[in-house]
């Protein structure tokens, strides 16, 4: 028989910890399952008994990499549940505070985890030597990102001034003033940036599969509040998320299954919400995207890359309007505790993230339920690599396992937050 | 600033390393200026705060012969970062040191006085000079006895000068180490260095006492010798405290109303006994 | 001379303080002139064997998995550095050791005979630690610090005393005085610059303990201030609950 | 107390009244020549800060949480850099060069810079330290109200103040009464102020309304330090059980210290730049509450034990001072009360060692 195994014992450049195992044979994959095997961290269970204004704080520890997003999408369930509504302030500084983490992992990934498969290197280090200025480009980039996450809250992992019902502290108006400085100057560095994205020649692979992301036209392209909708039809408020999207535990993951209530899986992340709601980008970001031949909505998974590129410049362009607007005064609407359930959703760089808390009227958690964007994508990467490692299963071993590397890369998973909230097994080897 | 900022090294320049034991060296030392050089004078017990750029900066007691005006030295034990920086330069490199500081043994009190020095360890260092300044003007002083205890028959310092301390006359010199290693060779004794004390041969009342060593030896041997008749007035010991700037600023080394940096690091065990803060 | 060979290596962890030493964008291309990384997997597909002069792990050992793991890495590395809170107490991951072991099963695990989940500890609850970067996340300059000291061969000058003195130098009013906010500062490491309350937030305790922290006796001034013996207790069982000092102000009724 | 004919000539000839546009000019003016600090009012806290108008000049703050001493003897200080080969680069870029000008110090403050100025000079002069206080004008302010943690009266450091200043400003019925210290004082007044009145029987008069308003601070003050035979007291009470029981109060922050307008001690610590081989010698405020303070090479600690630490800074304070520089070394201002956490509280310490009951 002509049975190929193919493994990734452990996937680099990406968050957390994976493994691929792919049995072929006679050219036919006869099993493929992408491993996650993070550890636990029972991040459903210690909630359970802290009090609510803990919970932002503990949640962030779910993922080191987009800490922003938990803890903005738990300080909005917790705020749902506790009936709060946040100002306008408020609202921009959040808005901001996930932009820029947007921004810093957008560059992270592109520049440091992606491209170097492209430019064939191991990693960004072994591309300073030939590509420096590239690589200060990036750090440069990325610093902005982080830049505007530590002015406004207060560091770039783990930022520690957004609270339930407002922040504790904002910067004062000269750090604004230079940001705003420095945000004008970064269009280039962006511009540049879909260019790359634009160049590296992608696999030539499409799926048809589903896309969800946050809608929220006419206003704006979404970041931290809207519908939860797709290319297939979906169209949901945060609170009906358990009725559309079910989940199922598969053996030989860490990570969960998602999927559409009687469908299948689905992707989320930056090619879902470019796709989604490309006519919402901000004016540069389309033009971008159209100078450099980019077409949306594409089917093709590899298309993540591009997608960030572009929603780097729509990022920067939101950003200088949105501190533009900033009055800077630290506001915490106080909250009362009670009884209630309340939901939060958002934009996590990787993709769309849902959090939902069971408050008691002490203000302690009784339950929490938290799907993470890679625990999201799990399944559609399985999906996707079953109908992608067929095209090149005669390959020699080495380039097919690149190729599946890339294709999981392009995802940019995390799986530390993939593995927290899933209800698993674990058997003794 | 001008040059008389007192927490300013000047460089100094290795011209002579001995090794004394596995963790321990004596680093002969010159001021690279020369107006510096020829300034430089110091009492037997007084001390540098050496300086490696970068790393920090320690005091350490000059362990040379004050008689000396072309070099000093110091006897380093390495147990942290300047110590074990210093330890690792070699003849030829350059360092920061400021000094000297600290009031040193008390010579001129204890002229025609015989002398019993009590070291441990390392704290043979700040009495090496006391022994060559003795020997120097060997008239000015009654009989000396130098009673020394190591870790080890390898952990003695100075080993290659004890003949010649010997030699020094009305002079003994007492050895003990804690524990000989199977196979070494050791004519002395074994054991604390409080039991060489049934030998000594002075009178107390007319012998003042030098000690340094470790807290512990210095705390066995006081109470001995007061039990022997010796006075606390006569009794000096040569104190160890954390310092940062020897120059009664950085407030690190007092020990209660005492700075060791400055009233000290010699004091008579009659100052100590007296003072707010326990000793030991 | 050879460039020292460094390898950062993860445990269970949310991958935080690794992200931190990616952000040191300025210093990060001047410190690889210093150090060579053989192993990052975060950032690169090369897998360098050991030895490696430097190891840095991230995350707590919560598994009989990594407790081999962490043997072996330990064996790799002439000098090991914990690496976050994670890798120091437990961190975040250990506020499970202090839940009935049942409760946290049930909730999570769907076959229970299969669970095999250790506690939650710091790296050196198995192997000796060389040095101790903390935080959640580390703190970028004290890594850098860790980094030059380790390459020079000296102790970091890295002090453990409370975060109430960094308060007090940078002046930021004490929140615990000012605002009644419960601040973990006058028993936590400092090195963060005070970073919670200079944004007027109580600090949590993500350090671990400072040199000398007298738990009990701030446990007591909590409850003072209105915190029942519970949210005290929550208070000291998050970032380093397996440390003997948090333990003891966990325990103060 | 204002009786004699020649006082009272000396008094007026070195009085000046300002009205508060006089003063905000006053102020104005010298933040052209000079950089000016003063008592400004935060978000929660009053701090000494750059004069940006003379507006936010908080004249009827109680205290601050740092004292003024930061400007004199700074809390993060560059001693020198160095450079690779070991070139030491005798500079120092902290040190100021323009005269400063620090307004609105308390009495109490104003002597704890006295302090200071003995510790920083004897026998090895701080240039750092110096060349600020050269360069330092001080201009006091009577204080305007007492805090139940004051306890100046009990060393003689405050309310009353007759030296140790360039200039002693008292607000009064919402004007200025301005004293003249010394001839820099002088100086700076006459050059830059206009005075609203220099008529004798007007200036008498507010020296009255100022006598007033000292004597109901003075009355305000109650909870007072015995300091009688103070020295003989500690030198007995060493083993005081007192100090056993501290220690399970204190949380050994070190607050009390870094808040102390008399506490000096310092680290000195060298930080090096990426090449390993330039960078800088600094030093850094110190606390002797701190267990690293009296720590040594090998893990050998001389203050190891938490009652140790606490004895030192209260014998430091109010007994070893006066045999290193023949002055006590606290001056009542209050902060360690206000700023510990525990409310521990140098008058109830000396009270209990006395035996006294301890009041409220
Ligand atoms: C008056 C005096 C004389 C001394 N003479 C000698 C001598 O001749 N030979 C010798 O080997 N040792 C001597 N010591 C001890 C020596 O100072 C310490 O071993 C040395 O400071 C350790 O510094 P380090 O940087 O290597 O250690 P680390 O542990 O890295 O110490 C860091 C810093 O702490 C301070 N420090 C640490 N230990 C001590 C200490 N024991 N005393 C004072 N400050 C300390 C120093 O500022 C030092 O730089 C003397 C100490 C004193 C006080
Ligand atoms: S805010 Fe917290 S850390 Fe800061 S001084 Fe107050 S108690 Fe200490
Ligand atoms: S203040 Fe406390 S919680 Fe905040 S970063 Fe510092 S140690 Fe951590
Ligand atoms: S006395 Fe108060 S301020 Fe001082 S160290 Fe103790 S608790 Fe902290």
């Amino acid at each position: 028989m002509n049975e190929k195994k193919i493994k990734v014992d452990y996937m680099a450049r990406v968050e957390g910890e994976a493994a691929l195992d792919i049995t072929v044979s006679n050219g036919e994959i006869v099993d493929l399952k992408l491993n996650v095997f993070e550890p636990a961290r029972f991040f459903e269970s210690f909630l359970i008994g802290r009090k609510f204004d803990e919970v932002p704080e503990i949640a962030a520890r779910i993922c080191g990499i987009c800490p922003v997003s938990h803890i903005l999408t738990s300080i909005q369930a917790i705020e749902d549940a506790l009936e709060i509504v946040p100002s306008g302030e408020t609202m921009r500084l959040r808005k901001l505070l996930a932009l820029s983490q947007w921004i810093q992992s957008h560059t992270l990934h592109t520049y440091m985890l992606a491209l170097p498969d492209y430019f064939g290197y191991q990693s960004v280090l072994d591309m300073i030597p030939e590509h420096r200025e590239l690589v200060e480009q990036a750090l440069r980039l990325k610093r902005l990102g982080n830049d505007l996450t530590v002015a406004i809250g207060g560091r770039e992992v783990h930022p520690v001034t957004p609270v339930v019902g407002g922040f504790t502290h904002v910067p004062p108006r000269d750090v604004i003033k230079d940001l705003i400085k420095r945000f004008k100057e970064a269009r280039k560095d962006a511009q540049n940036m879909v260019e790359i994205a634009a160049q590296i020649e992608l696999p030539d692979f499409t799926r048809d599969f589903e896309y969800v992301a946050l809608t929220s036209p006419p206003q704006e392209y979404p970041i931290i509040s809207g519908f939860i909708a797709s290319n297939k039809g979906l169209k949901f408020k945060k609170n009906e998320y358990r009725k559309n999207i079910h989940e199922v535990h598969v053996s030989h993951s860490n990570a969960l299954h998602s999927f559409v209530k009687g469908r299948s899986s689905f992707m989320v992340g930056p090619l879902a919400r470019v796709n989604l709601n490309y006519d919402l980008l901000a004016g540069e970001a389309r033009r971008a995207a159209e100078r450099n031949g980019l077409k949306f909505p594409s089917m093709n998974p590899f298309y993540s890359i591009p997608a960030r590129a572009v929603e780097v410049v729509h990022s920067i362009e939101t950003c200088i309007d949105l501190l533009e607007d900033l009055k800077l005064k630290a506001e915490q609407i106080p909250a009362v505790p009670k009884d209630g359930t309340g939901f939060g959703i958002g934009e996590a760089p990787r993709g769309l993230l849902y959090h939902s808390y069971k408050i008691n009227k002490k203000g302690e958690i009784v339950e929490a339920d938290i799907v993470s964007p890679t625990a999201h994508n799990a399944f559609n990467i399985e999906n996707d690599l079953k109908e992608f490692v067929p095209k090149f299963i005669s390959l020699p071993k080495e380039e097919i396992q690149l190729k599946c590397e890339m294709l999981v890369r392009a995802y940019d998973p995390c799986f530390s937050c993939s593995a927290h909230f899933l209800k698993i097994n674990i058997r003794e080897r | 600033m001008s040059s008389s900022n007192p927490y300013m090294p000047s460089m100094v320049k290795i011209i002579d390393v001995t090794e004394e034991t596995k963790d321990t060296k004596t680093i002969k030392l010159t001021f690279v200026d020369d107006e510096v050089r020829n300034k430089f004078s110091f009492k037997p017990g007084q001390f540098n705060m050496l300086t490696v750029l970068g790393v920090g900066e320690a005091p350490l007691s000059i362990s040379s012969d004050p008689g000396e005006k072309e070099y000093f030295s110091h006897t380093i034990r390495r147990v942290g970062n300047v110590t074990g920086a210093i330890t690792k330069l070699c003849v030829g490199d350059t360092f920061g040191a400021r000094g000297p500081y600290g009031n040193g043994w008390p010579m001129d009190k204890i002229q025609d006085k015989n002398i019993l020095i009590i070291a441990g360890g390392i704290g043979l260092a700040p009495l090496r000079p006391v022994i060559y300044s003795i020997k120097n003007e060997r008239e000015n002083y009654g009989k000396m006895e130098i009673l020394y205890g190591a870790r080890t028959p390898g952990d003695c310092l100075y080993r290659r000068e004890y003949d010649e301390w010997k030699k020094i006359p009305h002079t003994r010199l007492l050895l003990t180490v804690d524990s000989v290693p199977e196979g070494m060779e050791w004519e002395h004794d074994v054991g604390v260095v409080t039991l060489l004390f049934d030998k000594i041969s002075l009178n107390p009342t007319e012998t003042a006492v030098l000690i340094c060593g470790p807290e512990i030896m210095m705390k066995f041997s006081v109470q001995k010798l007061l039990e022997m008749g010796f006075k606390d007035k006569d009794i000096y010991l040569s104190m160890e405290r954390r310092m940062n700037c020897g120059i009664s600023k950085c407030g690190l080394c007092q020990i209660g109303p005492k700075f060791v940096c400055q009233d000290g690091p010699v004091f008579s065990y009659f100052e100590l006994c007296n003072l707010t803060e326990k000793i030991f | 001379m050879k460039k020292p060979t460094v390898g950062i290596f993860k445990f269970t962890s949310d991958a935080g303080c690794q992200l931190q030493i990616l952000n040191l964008e300025k210093e990060l291309l001047e410190l690889l002139k210093l150090i060579d990384i053989a192993y990052f997997p975060m950032a690169s597909r090369n897998y360098g064997k050991g030895p490696f002069d430097i190891g840095f792990v991230e995350g707590a050992v919560t598994s009989t998995e990594e407790i081999i793991k962490i043997k072996e890495i330990r064996e790799q590395c002439r000098i090991l550095v914990a690496l976050g809170s994670c890798a120091c107490y437990g961190g975040i991951a250990s506020i499970k050791n202090h839940k009935p072991q049942r409760e946290l099963e049930e909730r999570v695990y769907t076959d229970l005979t299969a669970v095999h989940s250790t506690k939650a500890y710091g790296i050196d609850q198995y192997v000796k630690v060389d040095a101790y970067v903390k935080g959640c996340p580390i703190d970028k300059n004290e890594f850098v610090e860790v980094v030059k000291s380790t390459l020079m061969e000296i102790k970091p000058n890295l002090r453990p005393h409370s975060v109430c003195v960094e308060c007090k130098l940078r002046e930021y009013p004490c929140i615990f005085l000012t605002e009644g906010k419960v601040c973990m500062g006058p028993v936590t490491s400092a090195g963060c610059g005070a970073l919670c309350p200079s944004k007027h937030r109580a600090c949590e305790g993500c350090r671990g303990p400072a040199s000398d922290p007298n738990t009990s006796s701030l446990a007591r001034t909590m409850m003072e201030y209105g915190l029942t013996p519970e949210e005290v207790r929550l208070k000291f069982i998050k970032y380093a609950g397996e440390t003997q000092a948090f333990k003891e102000g966990a325990g103060v009724r | 107390m204002l009786q004699k004919e020649n006082e009272i000539s000396v008094l007026i000839e070195n009085s000046r009244l300002l009205s508060p546009n006089g003063m905000n000019e006053f102020i104005r003016k010298l933040s052209a020549y000079y950089e000016v600090y003063a008592p400004i009012k935060g978000e929660k806290l009053v701090v000494f800060e750059k004069v940006e108008n003379p507006q936010d000049i908080a004249w009827d703050y109680e205290t601050t949480q740092i004292s003024p001493k930061k400007f004199l003897h700074k809390p993060f200080e560059i001693l020198f850099s160095f450079e690779d080969g070991g070139k030491i680069i005798n500079e120092n870029k902290d040190v100021v060069e323009k005269s400063q000008i620090l307004l609105g110090l308390h009495p109490c403050d104003v002597r704890a810079i006295e302090i200071l100025d003995k510790v920083f000079t004897k026998r090895y002069e701080d240039p750092y330290y110096m060349k600020r206080r050269k360069n330092s004008i001080i201009i006091a302010l009577t204080c305007s109200d007492a805090h139940e943690a004051c306890y100046c009266t009990s060393f003689g450091t405050g309310p009353r103040i007759d030296s140790g200043f360039d200039l002693l400003i008292t607000t009064l019925g919402g004007n200025y009464l301005v004293e003249i210290g010394s001839a820099r004082g002088r100086e700076i007044l006459s050059r830059y102020a206009d005075a609203l009145s220099t008529d004798s029987s007007i200036l008498m008069e507010y020296h009255r309304l100022k006598n007033a308003k000292l004597e109901i601070i003075e009355n305000k003050i109650s909870s007072k330090m015995d300091t009688e035979d103070i020295a003989e007291l500690l030198e007995q009470n060493i083993n005081h059980p007192l100090w056993e029981n501290l220690k399970e109060e204190c949380l050994a922050c070190g607050s009390c210290t870094i808040v102390c307008p008399t506490c000096y001690c310092f680290t000195i610590i060298d930080k090096v730049d990426l090449t390993l081989k330039s960078g800088e010698r600094q030093r850094v405020w110190d606390s002797c509450m701190l267990l690293e303070f009296a720590e040594v090479a090998l893990g050998v600690n001389f203050r190891s034990e938490r009652a140790a630490r606490i004895k030192q800074r209260v014998y430091h304070k109010l007994y070893s001072f006066e045999h290193q520089y023949y002055i006590r070394g606290c001056v009542g201002c209050g902060r360690c009360i206000r700023f510990c956490l525990k409310k521990i509280d140098p008058r109830k310490i000396i009270a209990e060692l006395r035996g006294e009951p301890i009041e409220q």
